[in-house]
């Protein structure tokens, strides 16, 4: 780790042969670095022999802004850091306020976050699936990907009236009750997407271009994977049989069966197929939780004004894309002293660089899809 | 050696305000004066003595200064020097085999004004441990590189956004915020104001754009 | 009378053939590729569920011309650091090169530039393959590392498929014995059969060669969006821009013409020679009726007025294309009631008809390229080179060897489907062997290669 | 006629070509004119109804050699290259090359027209359309007459490029260990 490229000037492409290495930018404008990542490639032809990443060309300081915005009105600003899972990210930083309250949202709350959770975790994987497969050259599955996410944003819709950046919860609850028929759409969409998974799978699991271009690039050992933080998918695609909606579960994850798919191998393909799987078992939840949703109360008792009393707390969940943790400290006002998230991209993406090392461009943006990350959150 | 659960020592024993400590924080005219002190926080927190905290005392005596639990998760307050040393005994033998994240908080009125996090979590286990390392301002802790990788950007967030330099990294640069950029945002008494001010000085010419 | 003039006019009667018909190709080409664009976006569309461009035009009919309005007025940026002359230069090769290797083919009987050329296909293979010329030199001029390594991948790829589908393309040539193109097609006439059917490997072949060497998917790696952004155009915009891709489709039209001529058929109609199919002579003009007939439907539920009109001009096009493709029966059924004198268009019909049956197999051809793209993944560099090298080329070169001896055993008295299916066994048998075997070696040279890397953090 | 005025065309265009090809600075330009003096060279031969031949240049030289010397100039620096031939006695090599080539020339042109027929510029031409295609018998003679030669000159090629790889993966053995 810690490479670093002295010289940052690019060499006229006439000495090509001239000097040894040729330094590749790419980014942050280029088609497939998700966003404005920019990758500094150091190329000896077209084998990768070093990287260095510049991010922060979207930081926002969102942890300096929590610092002046009371607990409420923080909330929404999370949903903007991973934009494509932003119920995700909304799901972490009201459970970690409540935890800081000693308050617990009411079972019927935690059982549509739950349901919410996990729709919004097949978004984002769909997502990554359909850019994942633009950036190795599959035109198609992008647009099937997308026309179910379709699906899931309009049950955002109907439900908190955003899509995108939800802000569905509320620190000590939900503020709205489910929509009548949310059920029912819900059921809708999971009995559907089963042939719809079916789809993409037929399109890409057997091909062989599709494997030729993901077996065994940008391998990331389980003890790699550990030692660089990796977690989510890359982590269980090594072979880890660790989801924290299992180790630690919160909201409503113990009432539901389901599986961790793990890989072996700790590739490319191995985590398109983790992800696949777990698009499935999510799935599943979904099924599962609409079953039956308790009655009851949606918000827990948490005053108009929140006020914790002083110390910190830490808490973490899985989100699609790995631990997405929230470590607030407050002072015992209305605003957090501090509040430090664990972006799951930022410290996945740290481990492109062992993953490129030896490979080809093209392998490059591979890689970098096949680790799904999302820049809002990794510059936050 | 202070923590910031214990109200006698939070406020500082120099009279001299921790901006001018700073060394990344240049005084500028337009920085705001440091917000007021944290109200010391009730305790919440109650003294841990558990098997994990006895065996660490055990092995780094004086080194931990504090064993606590703050709404039943538990932490350590450690001392700096004794870091690696404790970090490396927290993964070989506690089995703490991810650092899950490693951050900072900004005390400005405390003599060590610094509290850095590192947030354990081992998988044997299921257990999670925060080890909070207090850190004076112009100090220098131990760079964790070379026992979790993943702290190599987690550090260079901290340096970018606190000025902590650690020793012994081996690329430490600013990571979110281009090169160029005055001070590091998360102190507490950083002021938005100054790299707007400073940029208005350098390229119209003018006192202050306000 | 005026010598010049009289020389002149001489010229222009023996060549007027050539001439409008080169006028033709330079005028309407560009045209035509444009809406090669719109019904492959409309195609691309249709398989991933959305409706593509709708609104230039009914259902998007004006987007080609849209388009071209919009890249002729777009600001024409050349990079500072470019060599501005190869700069400019690089994009007219690339242009010139397609539209001239067009020069050869024939688009039925009659319709043909260099008529009397009698090396015709080696003309259209050597001519295309010079707008790689154009792609080295843009990528080179542009003086950007995704321009040069495009550039370069681009001309590693040219070296390497040149070979396998030239190779696909002698197996093609041994069938017919000749070079020439009217020749070809004369050959398949001959031996009643498509040669696609007598070699299927080397059809098979050179449509993978093709799509490398007109840069598609999965093949398209120096322009692969995702890796270089645009490759070798990375800094052109504008009309250069536009060059080059109107280059890349008017080389998908002549990979498409050559692989017609030579394994489909050329202008033939389905079963030439079987003569109770002769009705098919009239399904040209039947078809583009029934599209005009469908246009009217469509035009009554256009939601615009001028929408309206515009597919009413469609339909009334088709009507007269249809009209002129019909016209020679017309005329048969006004001889029936004596009433067209000694008026006959019947030598029309072999050149209508058969510039309406190439141009249908062209598409067809061109519809695979497309449907391909849609559907899979790209290949890696080294893949490409390794299916080029290690599959194709070997594969190639067997095929020549087994037509050949097809050829032998056909001429020593054997059935020719039977020697064709005993050559096609061999074939797919080392095709099958080269598969096994390249897969085994990259598995081991992938291990190899990891392992000692994979700890290097 | 008009195979005049093609042929005239043609080498107007191959001289121009060549004398850009000599005097460019840059190295691609150099590359890029003399394609276009073997296209126009191409071009002469079709006009004079060797239609294969025509072809061959196009698809050997233009096509193939001229790629991969634009190949190999893209990634050596010639600039550095062409610095170290600067030499100080550079002004009388010149000149006798010069020399040299002129007295080559002449000697041509004088000895030409004493040569039987009509010498070096031959005043009557058949025209082009007049010859038969040729490019059938031109296979015929190689793989006839002269086939052995044909073969020879193939196993040398092949001896060529085995060699080629044969160095090119000895190079690499070598890099790896």
């Amino acid at each position: 780790m810690g490479n670093t490229l002295q010289d940052d000037a690019l060499p006229n492409n006439n000495t090509l042969l001239g000097a040894d290495e040729l330094v590749l930018n790419m980014g942050p404008q280029h088609p497939s670095t998700h966003g404005v990542l920019r990758v500094k490639l150091k190329l000896d032809g077209e084998r990768v022999r070093g990287t260095e990443c510049v991010i922060g060309y979207l930081h926002r300081g969102v942890e300096k802004i929590a610092e002046n915005r009371t607990y409420q009105q923080f909330a929404p600003y999370v949903d903007r850091m991973d934009y494509v899972a932003a119920v995700s990210n909304g799901l972490g930083y009201c459970e970690a306020v409540e935890k800081l309250l000693n308050v617990e949202a009411p079972p019927r709350a935690r059982v549509i976050r739950t349901i919410l959770t996990e729709l919004q975790r097949i978004a984002s994987h769909l997502v990554w699936l359909g850019t994942h497969a633009l950036d190795i050259g599959a035109l198609t599955p992008l647009f099937y990907c997308m026309r179910e996410r379709e699906e899931i944003l309009k049950i955002f819709e109907k439900y908190c009236g955003a899509r995108l950046t939800t802000h569905a919860f509320r620190i000590g609850g939900l503020q709205y009750e489910a929509y009548d028929g949310f059920e029912k759409d819900v059921e809708r969409f999971c009995l559907d997407f089963e042939r719809r998974i079916q789809e993409y799978v037929d399109l890409l699991t057997g091909n062989s271009i599709w494997i030729g271009r993901t077996r065994n690039v940008g391998i990331l050992n389980a003890a790699d994977c550990i030692a660089l933080g990796a977690s989510g998918p890359i982590l269980r695609a090594a072979g880890v049989k660790w989801d924290l909606r299992k180790a630690q579960p919160y909201a409503a994850y113990d009432q539901y069966k389901f599986e961790i798919p793990v890989g072996t191998n700790g590739d490319t393909y191995d985590r398109y197929m983790v992800r696949i799987e777990e698009m499935r078992q999510s799935r599943l939840i979904c099924l599962q939780a609409i079953e039956k949703i308790p009655e009851g109360a949606i918000m827990g008792k948490v005053g108009k004004v929140i006020k914790p009393p002083a110390g910190e707390v830490y808490h973490s969940i899985e989100a699609p894309k790995g631990i997405l943790g929230y470590y607030i400290v407050s002072d015992g006002g209305t605003q957090p002293y501090r509040v430090r998230i664990r972006p799951p991209s930022f410290i996945n993406l740290q481990a492109l660089d062992k993953m490129v090392r030896g490979h080809l461009v093209a392998d490059v943006v591979a890689i970098i899809g096949t680790l799904d990350i999302v820049l809002g959150e990794v510059d936050r | 050696m202070a923590d910031d659960s214990k109200p006698p020592q939070d406020s500082p024993a120099s009279s001299a305000p921790p901006v001018a400590k700073t060394p990344a924080a240049p005084a500028s005219p337009a920085a705001k004066p440091a917000p007021p002190a944290p109200k010391p926080p009730a305790p919440v927190q109650v003294p841990l003595d558990n098997e994990l905290t006895r065996r660490y005392r055990e092995k780094f005596g004086p080194a931990i200064l504090d064993a606590l639990e703050d709404r039943k998760q538990p932490y350590l307050v450690i001392d700096s020097a004794q870091l690696k040393d404790i970090a490396l005994y927290s993964r070989d033998h506690e089995k703490f085999d991810l650092l899950e994240d490693f951050t900072a908080v900004d005390w400005p009125r405390r003599e060590k004004r610094f509290d850095l996090i590192a947030i354990l979590y081992s998988f044997p286990h299921n257990t999670r441990l925060r080890l909070k390392i207090p850190v004076a301002a112009g100090e220098r802790p131990t760079s964790l590189v070379e026992i979790w990788p993943t702290a190599n950007w987690l550090e260079r967030e901290i340096f970018d956004m606190f000025g902590i330099e650690f020793s012994g990294h081996p690329d430490l640069k600013r990571i979110l915020l281009p090169d160029g950029w005055l001070g590091h945002p998360l102190r507490k008494d950083y002021d938005i104001l100054l790299q707007d001010s400073a940029w208005v000085r350098e390229n119209l010419g003018i006192e202050s754009g306000q | 009378m005026n010598p010049t003039l009289h020389a002149i006019l001489v010229f222009l009667q023996t060549w007027w053939v050539e001439l409008t018909c080169g006028v033709v190709i330079v005028a309407v080409v560009p045209l035509v590729a444009g809406y090669v664009v719109l019904v492959e976006r409309k195609l691309m569309a249709d398989m991933q569920a959305r409706l593509g461009p709708m609104r230039v035009g009914p259902h998007g009919l004006l987007q080609p011309i849209a388009d071209a309005v919009k890249l002729l007025i777009k600001e024409d940026i050349i990079p500072d650091e470019a060599d501005k002359f190869i700069f400019w230069l690089a994009p007219v090769i690339s242009m010139v090169a397609a539209l001239t290797s067009m020069g050869a083919i024939a688009f039925g009987p009659s319709f043909q530039v260099a008529r009397d050329i009698n090396i015709g296909i080696l003309f259209v293979l050597g001519v295309s393959s010079l707008g790689f010329l154009g792609i080295i030199l843009g990528g080179w001029a542009s003086n950007s590392h995704y321009s040069i390594l495009g550039a370069l991948r681009s001309t590693a790829q040219l070296v390497s498929y040149e070979t396998a589908g030239g190779l696909a393309i002698i197996s093609g040539l041994l069938l017919s014995g000749t070079l020439s193109i009217s020749g070809i097609v004369a050959a398949q006439e001959k031996h009643h059969v498509w040669f696609i059917f007598l070699a299927p490997v080397a059809a098979f072949i050179y449509l993978a060669a093709s799509i490398a060497e007109t840069n598609r998917a999965p093949f398209d790696l120096p322009e692969a969006e995702s890796e270089l952004v645009a490759g070798y155009m990375t800094e052109y915009s504008g009309f250069r821009w536009a060059l080059y891709f109107l280059g890349e489709y008017a080389n998908m039209i002549v990979v498409g013409s050559v692989a017609t001529t030579l394994f489909l058929g050329g202008w033939l109609r389905p079963f030439p020679n079987v003569h109770w199919l002769n009705w098919l002579d009239f399904l040209p003009a039947l078809i583009i009726a029934l599209i005009g007939v469908y246009s009217i439907y469509r035009a009554g539920k256009q939601p615009v007025k001028i929408q309206t009109g515009f597919m009413w001009a469609v339909a009334l096009a088709c009507f007269a294309v249809a009209f002129v493709f019909a016209a020679p029966w017309l005329i048969q059924l006004l001889h029936k009631f004596g009433l067209a004198g000694s008026l006959s268009l019947d030598f029309v019909i072999p050149g209508l008809n058969g510039a309406f049956w190439f141009l249908l197999k062209v598409s067809a051809y061109i519809y695979v390229f497309m449907w391909l793209r849609f559907t899979l993944p790209r290949y890696r560099f080294d893949q490409l080179m390794h299916l080029g090298w290690y599959i194709l080329i070997p594969l190639a070169i067997v095929n020549v060897f087994a037509v050949g001896v097809a050829m032998l055993l056909e001429a020593n008295g054997l059935n020719r489907w039977l020697a064709m299916i005993l050559t096609l066994i061999v074939v797919l048998a080392s095709a099958i062997f080269l598969v096994r075997w390249h897969d085994r070696r990259t598995e081991s040279a992938s291990t190899a290669s990891l392992a000692p890397d994979s700890y290097a953090g | 006629m008009l195979d005049s005025i093609l042929f005239y065309f043609f080498g107007g265009i191959a001289v121009i070509g060549a004398a850009l090809m000599v005097t460019s600075r840059n190295a691609i330009h150099s590359a890029v004119f003399l394609i276009t003096t073997l296209l126009a060279t191409a071009g002469i031969f079709l006009q004079l109804g060797a239609e294969f031949l025509f072809i061959a240049q196009i698809i050997l030289y233009v096509g193939g050699i001229m790629v991969l010397f634009i190949f190999v100039i893209m990634l050596v620096r010639l600039d550095v290259a062409l610095h170290h031939i600067r030499f100080r006695m550079k002004n009388l090599v010149v000149t006798i090359v010069i020399a040299v080539l002129g007295a080559e020339a002449g000697a041509i042109i004088y000895y030409a027209r004493k040569l039987p027929g009509q010498g070096l510029f031959i005043q009557n031409v058949a025209p082009a359309s007049n010859l038969t295609p040729n490019s059938e018998k031109l296979a015929q003679s190689l793989f006839t007459n002269y086939l052995l030669p044909f073969e020879i000159a193939s196993v040398l090629l092949l001896v060529a490029m085995v060699g080629a790889v044969v160095m090119a993966k000895n190079k690499k053995r070598s890099e790896d260990s």
